[in-house]
């Protein structure tokens, strides 16, 4: 087993990471840099399409059959974790309902780019992973954002009935978060690399694959920037949110590891499903909880998922989840 | 040869744009046009200044241009929209065009 | 410390710019402002949305800031386009400025 | 259920922006819009038509609804920063809000 | 000789085509997903880029000679199917001079994007082309424009005369669509590459070839996109049209066909200029009828070109076409 | 030793200078191609990145202390140009305080442009240069711009004493101007370069390094476009600028080369400290110098820098500067 300071350090030594941290310091240092929403909108296209379709041809090498118990775990996650999330929020944050359903439901929910830096960490100490789990990304995305959604409808209810609030149709928000950008991107591509399999990939290749690590990095830079700018809005709403930006993860990835072994996957593949658990959303809940919940906080889930967790997963996370992935994996053996 | 108008001016987060272009058009409006990639500063802080969230953290301009009866209907249904919670920027101007049927 | 000036507005298809920026300095208008990459909906149905074929279906709204001679000139030319097919949608404004001299 | 403001539109450089935003927030306004990525032609020829050096040549539009005494604060120091040697284009509009208190 | 179903197959499983369907079901969803206008005109100066250098790098290596018949023989069939359309538009069709003209011009004149998925094609199947091949979207892009603007005036002297209208200048409409984006870019990138050659080829290989392929499959879930929404806009202007989208550009690839076979070219240079012949346009030509025949419907000539003809091509056009020049080559020998 | 001629067809047949040229003619025909605003951006955080990045890679193999001669003798260049630039345009020229500062400090800063051109070249003729000179631009950006500051204050305060104008801090400038964009993402990814190494380049060497020509080219023509367009406005403000633009360079790599000697460098990066030396900057002082010295008219310092300085040092600069390398290190063995 390697030693954990060094993987720390292979970690925090990656572009990925330190460009994160240019982006982090850049917003300290009030330094000019502006990435134009177009550029951040290619770059984020890019890499939703190149992982989406990463995984929709590696699920066609390994066949539908051997995904299924992973995909139906992962799902499971997805409907778990905003629940207990919820009621956390709830009694001990003593937050409002629809702030806590908001918070809840991105912490379901996954960041794609927390996972591509762990994919990369892997690759950079040559851990191999099930290459289906590109696929995962797009799954998970969803369930955790109707659940909370439901959590919110039914506290409402259940509390002061005079609400003059429009009642939320879940089938209208369902669909539309199905039907956002970042998850008809990643099932999309994922449909197209499943057809077209590994013939098809070898002629994208250089584009979808070798260029990959680079534009994550430049993306990188861009969500340094953007995590150091929520990270301040946090700060006036209080401390309780940074605690929970911090611990809930590890609980999300403990849950995920120990699905990840239940389901029998590499140390890799198991390091992986925990991070994805572990990740919280930063564009589609967002959106998504905008629209729907518009009376909740944006700096509060924005703060705690892009702020706290985003930053605490990329530079302390992701070795954290391998280690825990690899104690679990050898507790079974 | 010219006709009075309003020109009406709503400021609003990207994600409530459908919500908006609803209302004007069950108003009545015949017509809107959309502002990109704006950003700026209010009562709730710097907004849309970063890309990459920009469905959520980017503003936008809607413009209608209107007879004042439209105009009248489009206003009361923002108010209504205020008081769910959507944060808008309103604002009205008159204005003169060449053809009055042309905006209803 | 405020002199009365006109504002007209003109959106119309990408295509046309030139056109329009042509009139607008033969009728004598010192300067306009290009408002890129809008979007909106109106008689035609929707346009602007979806960029690749930018040049033929995005809007652009051209600004002009002029006295009130120029803006008769500018909107007689207007009104010509828009008999030659060029859809245009055009509105005026009343406002002020501080440097007179600097709008003809 | 109408309030009436004043709009001010400043169209300039983008390097001056900080500086034009500063000036704003001195005089008492409670928010302004930016409008990006804009250009056009006045007495200092085209301007901003061209991307790469887009900090440099490409003009922005900052647009401010304040009430009468912001406005008349705004457009002294605007003045000044005209006699500075920073090109300003500056306009004024009468408009009416819903909301009184939002804006200052 | 290839069986005719497996060859379909091998194109609508390409990346490149299956994309094009994502774009196509992405409208058909409703989904919200919009490319910012700044991404596609980088991608699409990146591609005409490319495909212009590649193509000057390719006549420079092949000898100017060597490469004029063909030339000819292409501008030739970019003269000839503006007229012949416009008449059958008129005729069959009952469409105004305006229209037809406009509509004629389209099919004269090319699909850039139409051309890199037949090529994509072939080299799936691997079967060699004429590089110099490349360089003909930039030469057969304008010609027809400037014919059917030259039908418009002609059939509008002969008819009404107390036309309101001015004038059409031709020569600056022809100055117009020859110094147009995509013009300029083909041709100067064309230049560019014939100068530098192919050593000048290697120092951007990896740029202009080697990612090419994934740029474009993203270039293709936007051109999806388009191509949906100008079909809606379509069905309201009559079933004509839309027969004219799919036999017109059968009927001008037979015709590219024989000239390539008549100009001596391989079965890929017959299928690639066939695949020319039959593509219409959807940049250049667009701009120019919008600007110099306002009163023509862009509805139609955008609905029959991007609603119909690209999507025909691209999904059935491009293995027929491919089929037609083995069998018109076959004949010869 | 190469012949001349041939170096100089070596440099104009590159498809870099060759791109250039073609953005010089687009405008010179009044094409209409614009690069959107987001596209030139995405293109040059990307070569601002690559370069710091590479340069920073470069120091890490090379080690801190075998660079610091070479960083103190450009720093060095960076406070010795401006000084004599200024005085020669105020008594030869005849300019204003205000307009000489804002030149002085253009040559005084660099050219990324000119430099990447200048590196293509070198490797296109397999001439190798110490990697670590990558770092350099980021470095040499910022003191010459602060030093022509410092002489417009100076020559005011000794004229005219009743200036209305409000007195510029120094302080905020240097600031203003470290903290931009350019210089910010130069240091910043050299930094990250630094500590990541040549493992973390491994893992973005794709991005970073092959395809870098190929942006760099597109790029070009967009900065032949933007040149073109300044060189005009030039025009109108007399010959002794265009006099100004050519000499200045070459006397200014003289200079450099002689630095780069003394240092101890090889042939390439005697050339490229050359060339640093001989290129004028087109972002970071013309932003500087806008906001800093309002009066000082932007026709003039962007005509000579960009309008002229530019496209000279591409097209003949560049082989020119090699060859004086040459002759200099020649002479000292
Ligand atoms: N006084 C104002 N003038 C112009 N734009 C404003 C003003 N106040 C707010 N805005 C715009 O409306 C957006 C939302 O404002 P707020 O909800 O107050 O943060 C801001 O980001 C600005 O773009
Ligand atoms: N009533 C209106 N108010 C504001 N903008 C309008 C209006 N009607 C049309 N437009 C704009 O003008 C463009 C062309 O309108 P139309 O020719 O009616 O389709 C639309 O895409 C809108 O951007
Ligand atoms: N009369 C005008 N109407 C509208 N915009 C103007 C006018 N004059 C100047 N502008 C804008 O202000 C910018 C700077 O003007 P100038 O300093 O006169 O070159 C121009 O690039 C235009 O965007
Ligand atoms: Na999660
Ligand atoms: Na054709
Ligand atoms: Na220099």
């Amino acid at each position: 087993m390697e030693n954990m300071i060094d993987l720390a350090l292979v970690n925090l030594t990656s572009p990925v990471v330190l460009f994160f941290g240019l982006g982090l310091l850049i917003v300290l240092l009030k330094a000019k840099v502006e990435f134009p929403g177009a550029v951040s909108d290619f770059i984020s296209i890019y890499l939703l399409t190149a992982i989406g379709f990463k995984g929709g041809v590696a699920i066609a090498e390994a066949g539908l059959n051997s995904v299924i118990v992973t995909v139906l775990g992962s799902i499971l996650l997805g409907l778990l974790i905003p629940v207990y999330s919820f009621y956390l929020l709830r009694r001990l944050g003593g937050l409002k309902p629809d702030d806590a359903a908001a918070i809840a439901g991105h912490y379901g929910s996954i960041s794609v780019v927390t996972f591509m830096a762990a994919a990369a960490f892997l690759s950079s100490i040559q851990v191999e992973y099930e290459g289906y789990i590109n696929g995962l990304p797009a799954i998970m995305e969803t369930p955790a954002i109707i659940v909370a959604l439901i959590l919110a409808t039914l506290a409402k209810n259940h509390g002061s009935s005079g609400s003059s609030q429009k009642e939320i149709s879940l089938g209208q928000v369902a669909k539309q978060v199905l039907l956002s950008k970042s998850v008809v991107l990643l099932l999309g591509a994922m449909a197209v690399g499943y057809i077209t399999g590994p013939k098809g990939m070898d002629t994208v290749k250089f584009f979808y694959k070798d260029i990959f690590m680079g534009m994550l990095s430049m993306f990188m830079l861009e969500m340094g920037i953007i995590a150091a700018s929520k990270i301040r809005e946090l700060k006036k709403s209080g401390i309780f949110l940074m605690f929970f930006g911090i611990i809930t993860p590890v609980f999300n990835a403990l849950l995920g590891i120990l699905t990840g072994v239940f389901a029998g996957l590499s140390v890799g593949g198991t390091t992986l499903l925990g991070v994805l658990a572990a990740s919280s959303s930063y564009i589609v809940a967002p959106a998504a909880m905008r629209v729907s919940l518009p009376k909740a906080n944006p700096a509060l889930y924005l703060g705690a998922s892009v702020g706290v967790t985003l930053p605490f997963n990329l530079i302390f996370g992701i070795p954290i989840y391998y280690h825990m992935a690899i104690y679990f994996i050898n507790l079974l053996e | 040869m010219f006709f009075d108008k309003k020109r009406i001016s709503i400021i609003v987060e990207e994600v409530y744009r459908d919500e908006v272009v609803k209302l004007l058009e069950e108003s009545g409006a015949s017509g809107f046009t959309v502002y990109k990639d704006i950003y700026g500063k209010g009562k709730s802080g710097v907004r849309g200044k970063y890309g990459g969230l920009s469905e959520i953290s980017s503003n936008i301009e809607i413009v209608s241009i209107t007879g004042p009866e439209v105009a009248d209907r489009s206003l009361r249904g923002l108010t209504t929209l205020i008081n769910k919670g959507v944060v808008l920027i309103v604002h009205m101007t008159d204005v003169k065009v060449i053809r009055n049927e042309y905006f209803n």
